[in-house]
């Protein structure tokens, strides 16, 4: 080791706080090096064992997901993860939280995360085809909430349309719980030969190291540590000059370059430097061999002057992958390159050594042992408290709640309501059809993808209730998962993995592992019953202002197969004199609701209860009934209960069609309405399929009932002898078409 | 009044439309140019007033509308 | 018949293209990368949709000085068949093969939805199968597709049946409710004076096959097949 | 030396961004502001050279690439 820098700063425990390790970490550090680290090396640690990159307060807790199942091709550990979809091909999917930055500048924060996790797709051998996001915004009173809103809309739109994936779907919901902390978390789905799946790995000494993309600036330097391990203060605006801006058009040379690059033999490994850039990506993919790597920063292309090594290994400087190739193909990497107009530059060697060595300007600048750092990340078992809190919110006294008086108008409130209108003015911004897949689109409950060259189709979803997860953590993850599967039943198809991404509030406080614990738990019990393993996710912690934490949000993305992909199914009536089905059961089930929330205000009570069982045999029973061709329309009840799905199912795109239904009177008017009982699923179909269904649903467990008719231009819901609801569907449709962009204006 | 606002992306941050343009300069030929940057400009038609209200005035809207500050900056000029 | 489907940086909609011709019609197809110089003997050119040199600066502003665009430009003007498809659409008209720009749709939203196109002109070899009048729907996905040209040139073009596609209603009325973009005289598509060279906003094809539920762009590629 | 290329969109022109400027705007309380046009600058690096070579330089640049003369005028002023 030469001497450090003489302009580098010279390390001491406070510096070392300063970046985000503890005391004792920091001793660790000391101990691996068997010396003080010079500054770029404490970047490197800071960096790596950051809780982005290392998972340390999470990774106890994630051991608890069911990972594994005949499909898994590649489970969670990799950029992605995959699964096998038949014909020799894989679906890579993943999903990613881009939370601080976005609220710190939308629509570069939004972009930026759909180009990471665009590279963390390509990086594994697939062409992205499709993306999800899912997103949480502030109170819509709150000023900046439509200021963000249009950023991060306009941002991914930006970038994914640009680069051409079409964006086919997602879950947007307003509460003043992310008035400080939006979440943006994005999705991307691609395509690979299941035999050429690329990872993370450094193996054979000898081997060339190539830097590719985009030149390093001093973008987000201190991005990933710090964000990730202090929460945000609200003067933290002024505190990030360096926030990352994105270049779609590069990111898609570099996406056609890489897979160009990947139809040649030249590979052992690859991947993108996304958060935490050179460092991670360097450390990670020799951890993972068991290899060291030489770096010469010398040769880094970089796009500012004078730049430090320092600032060079934590540059998180957008669209740029690191590629270990075999010796002796340096040049034909170099030419794919060039045709690209690109950068490729052999920036380092593959050793044997087990250390990662970084020379600049001719000198050492970090000389680190691989294993230790990137293995040996401190593991913590934060303390876990269940929160006081619950008990009182649990308690809902429906008693002293008045029935609804006008459930017309109640109906007509929350179709109009900023979380269940029409999502079509986000929607409309995405380009939802470019690679001509396209079969559902967005607007329905899942959306639906053909596969060239396979008679298959995938449907994609993503789905959490956040006021269900605060409420109650662990059936709240349970819910996410039964409904994010049974949108997708709802399209025909048959759920075969998911990623999830966990957003959450500060580790270090009790109540907020508890949650997380919680949800863990209850996403784990909800995929172990139904039988969807997990392949990859992502953590986002410190998601909390001045104290003040977001709710729970576990974000389900799930991916099924539609054997037929002739037979995908959406949530529209089609046909007149149709019969409307109910699978499922009534219900009334109040707590936790949309409805209490808007209507009293309240968010308290027991949330719905889950029987998986149930689910099972209401989704099976769906899917069956959709692939034997007797249905029209399939649309579960979730957000706004019967009431809000049977009017979604009247606003078909092009050709609005009513209803006629007939529900038996329960206890609660409001209850029977708008309570949000799980496991329900409305068809409807023809009458001459009516005993085919029947059959179904007795061979899958599911009940079932028969609840009223499509027709009309109005509809109306009958409880009982009253007619509760009788409005014609285009008034109906008014203020739910109109709440978005008439708020966004 | 005529004030010109000109919005340029900050130093240090990436400026992925120059780039793409010089390189697009460097294919035509122009090898000379060595750097462009892009930005945009707003030209506000405003009725006659004192120059320090108008100075404070512009100033405030390209705070709040007109230009991000996390990564643009912003100058404007006042003319006839 | 061989169809060449040129290939910019950034271009996007490439492999849709080829899906549709290869796939769906079965012909012979092949990429023309942008820096190359000929065409590998096509007998009808496509530029694709999608965001050639990311559209920075101006849509299609750079493209048009691919060496590629010489050999197409040579090809039009010897009466070959050239269809630019948004992006594509957007390039022809920087390169001064048709009259007129493209600009920021009125609401500076990006557009992904179905429209109404009304067919005005059957006189090129892409709308030759399509009655005069008839209705097309098709999808549009675009954020600068605000056809604009001066009045001198938009009456020539009217004068001369050189607007192709219209925006229109379900049942082909004229109305500005129904043009999405806000182009002048809702036009969709324009021709050149030979009628040979085609520029249109709307995608053919991305409605091409019965399982995206619309058919209705395959005529344009049956027609100059000849199918 | 610097040359700063202003494009702005031809009288005439639709200029949607400009309209939805002056609209937000208005929105924010700013009803003084009668119009506002909405452009692009591209500032160019280039080494010394001639006055009359640079403008013909730039002039070209102009004309092939930075501006389309079918929606838009462009003027360029040469800093130090
Ligand atoms: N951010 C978004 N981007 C794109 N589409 C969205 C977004 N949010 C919601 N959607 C679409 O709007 C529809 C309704 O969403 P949601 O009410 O969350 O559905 P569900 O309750 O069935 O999960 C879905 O098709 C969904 O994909
Ligand atoms: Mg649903």
């Amino acid at each position: 080791m030469s001497e450090p820098l003489t302009q580098e700063p010279s390390v001491d425990l406070e510096l070392a706080q300063a970046h985000g390790l503890t005391p004792e970490e920091f001793e660790k550090v000391r101990t691996i090096l068997g010396r003080t680290p010079s500054f770029t090396e404490l970047g490197i640690f800071s960096l790596m064992w950051s809780e982005h990159c290392s998972y340390k307060s999470s990774r106890i807790h994630l051991k608890r997901f069911p990972t594994t199942g005949p499909q898994v091709l590649q489970g969670p550990g990799e950029n992605a993860g995959a699964i096998d979809i038949g014909g020799g091909l894989a679906a890579v999917f993943k999903m990613e939280s881009h939370n601080h930055p976005s609220y710190v500048e939308p629509y570069q924060g939004a972009a930026t995360g759909v180009g990471g996790i665009l590279r963390d797709i390509f990086t594994m051998g697939a062409r992205p085809i499709a993306s999800m996001n899912s997103l949480r915004f502030g109170s819509p009173d709150h000023p900046r909430t439509k200021y963000l809103v249009g950023g991060v809309v306009a941002g991914i739109a930006g970038y994914g349309n640009c680069i051409g994936i079409p964006t086919l779907g997602g879950e947007v919901m307003f509460h003043p719980g992310y008035d400080g902390n939006i979440l943006v978390n994005v999705m991307n789905l691609g395509i690979a030969h299941a035999g050429r799946i690329f990872k993370g790995q450094a193996r054979g000494p000898g081997n060339t190291v190539f830097y590719v993309g985009s030149r390093t600036g001093r973008d987000g330097i201190h991005g990933a540590s710090l964000l990730a391990s202090a929460s945000f203060e609200a003067d933290s605006e002024s505190k990030r000059p360096t926030v990352q801006v994105g270049d779609p058009f590069a990111e898609k040379l570099l996406l056609e370059a890489c897979l160009e690059l990947m139809k040649t033999d030249t590979i052992i490994g690859i991947q993108d430097m996304g958060a935490a850039g050179l460092t991670s990506s360097s450390v990670e993919m020799a951890g993972r061999s068991g290899t060291g790597i030489d770096l010469d920063l010398d040769r880094v292309p970089v796009r500012e002057e004078r730049m430090t090594p320092y600032e060079m290994m934590l540059s998180e400087s957008q669209e740029r992958m690191l590629v270990v190739v075999r010796r002796g193909t340096e040049e034909k990497v170099r030419e794919i390159f060039r045709k690209w107009d690109l950068e490729g530059v052999a920036v380092g060697e593959v050793t044997s050594t087990g250390h990662l060595h970084v020379q600049f300007k001719g000198k050492r600048v970090a000389d680190i042992p691989v294993k230790p750092i990137a293995e040996g990340a401190p593991i913590l078992k934060r303390p876990v408290e269940r929160p006081a809190r619950e008990e009182k919110d649990s308690r809902l006294d429906l008693a002293r709640i008045k029935d609804v008086a006008t459930p017309g108008k109640a109906l007509k409130g929350l179709l109009g309501s900023l979380n269940l209108c029409s999502r079509e003015w986000i929607y409309r911004q995405y380009d939802h059809m470019v690679r001509s897949n396209t079969i559902v689109r967005p607007g329905s409950d899942a959306a639906v993808i053909r596969i060239k060259g396979s008679p298959h189709a995938l449907a994609l979803t993503t789905d959490c209730n956040s006021r269900y997860c605060y409420l109650d953590p662990r059936a709240g993850a349970r819910i996410a998962v039964a409904e994010a599967s049974r949108n997708l039943a709802c399209s025909g198809a048959v759920a075969q993995s998911l990623t999830d991404c966990l957003n959450f509030g500060n580790p270090e406080r009790p109540e907020v592992m508890w949650q997380f614990s919680e949800c863990v738990d209850g996403i784990a019990e909800a995929c172990q019953s139904l039988e969807i393993p997990i392949i990859s996710g992502n953590v986002s912690f410190y998601n909390e202002t001045e104290g003040r934490g977001i709710f729970p949000t576990p974000t389900i993305g799930m991916v099924g197969i539609i054997e037929d992909a002739r037979s995908a199914m959406h949530s529209y009536f089609a046909r007149e004199g149709d019969l409307i089905v109910l699978v499922g059961t009534l219900g009334e089930e109040l707590g936790g609701s949309e409805y209490l929330s808007q209507a009293h205000q309240l968010e308290a009570g027991a949330i719905p209860h889950l029987d998986l069982a149930r689910e099972e045999a209401v989704q099976y029973a769906c899917i069956d009934a959709i692939t034997e061709g007797l249905v029209s329309s399939a649309h579960d009840c979730s957000e706004g209960g019967i009431a809000v799905a049977l009017a979604e199912c009247c606003f078909h795109p092009e050709a609005m069609l009513g209803a006629e239904v007939k529900l038996p009177a329960g206890k609660r008017l409001d209850a029977l309405l708008f309570g949000e009982s799980q496991s329900r699923i409305l068809l409807s179909l023809q009458k001459a399929n009516l005993p085919k269904l029947e059959k179904i649903c007795q061979e899958r467990d599911a009940p079932f009932s028969v609840v009223g008719a499509v027709g009309g231009n109005r509809l109306k819901i009958s409880v009982g002898q009253d007619a509760e609801i009788n409005a014609t569907v285009a008034e109906l449709r008014r203020p739910w078409s109109e709440a978005f962009p008439t708020w966004m204006v | 009044m005529k004030v010109r606002v000109t919005v340029m992306v900050k130093k240090g941050v990436l400026d992925p439309q120059g780039k793409t343009i010089l390189a697009s300069l460097h294919l035509l030929g122009y090898k000379e140019v060595t750097d462009v940057k892009a930005g945009k400009i707003l030209e506000l038609s405003l009725p006659k007033m004192g120059k320090a209200q108008l100075e404070k005035k512009v100033k405030e809207m390209c705070d709040r509308l007109l230009a991000n500050t996390v990564i643009e900056d912003y100058e404007f000029e006042v003319g006839e | 018949m061989k169809f060449g489907i040129v290939v910019f940086p950034g271009s996007n909609c490439e492999h849709d293209c080829y899906h549709v011709v290869k796939h769906v019609l079965r012909q012979d197809v092949s990429f023309l990368w942008h820096k190359e110089k000929t065409l590998a003997r096509s007998d009808c050119v496509i530029l694709p949709g999608g965001f050639a040199h990311g559209d920075y600066l101006r849509c299609g502003a750079m493209a048009k000085f691919s060496p590629i665009m010489e050999s197409v430009t040579r090809f039009a003007s010897e009466g070959g068949p050239v269809v630019g498809i948004c992006n594509g659409f957007q390039i022809l008209a920087e390169a001064g093969l048709l009259p007129g720009a493209l600009i920021r749709n009125r609401t500076l939203h990006y557009l992904c939805q179905d429209v109404y196109l009304r067919t005005d002109s059957n006189a090129s070899p892409f709308t030759r199968k399509i009655p005069h009048g008839k209705v097309l729907k098709m999808p549009i996905g675009h954020g600068e597709g605000c056809y604009y040209a001066d009045a001198k040139t938009l009456s020539r073009l009217e004068v001369e049946g050189r607007i192709a596609f219209r925006y229109c209603d379900p049942k082909g009325n004229l109305d500005e409710e129904w043009n999405p973009n806000g182009s002048l005289k809702s036009i969709a598509g324009v021709l050149n004076e030979r009628g040979n060279v085609l520029g249109l906003m709307p995608h053919p094809d991305r409605c091409a096959e019965a399982i995206l539920g619309n058919e209705d762009g395959r005529v344009l590629f049956e027609s100059v097949i000849g199918l």
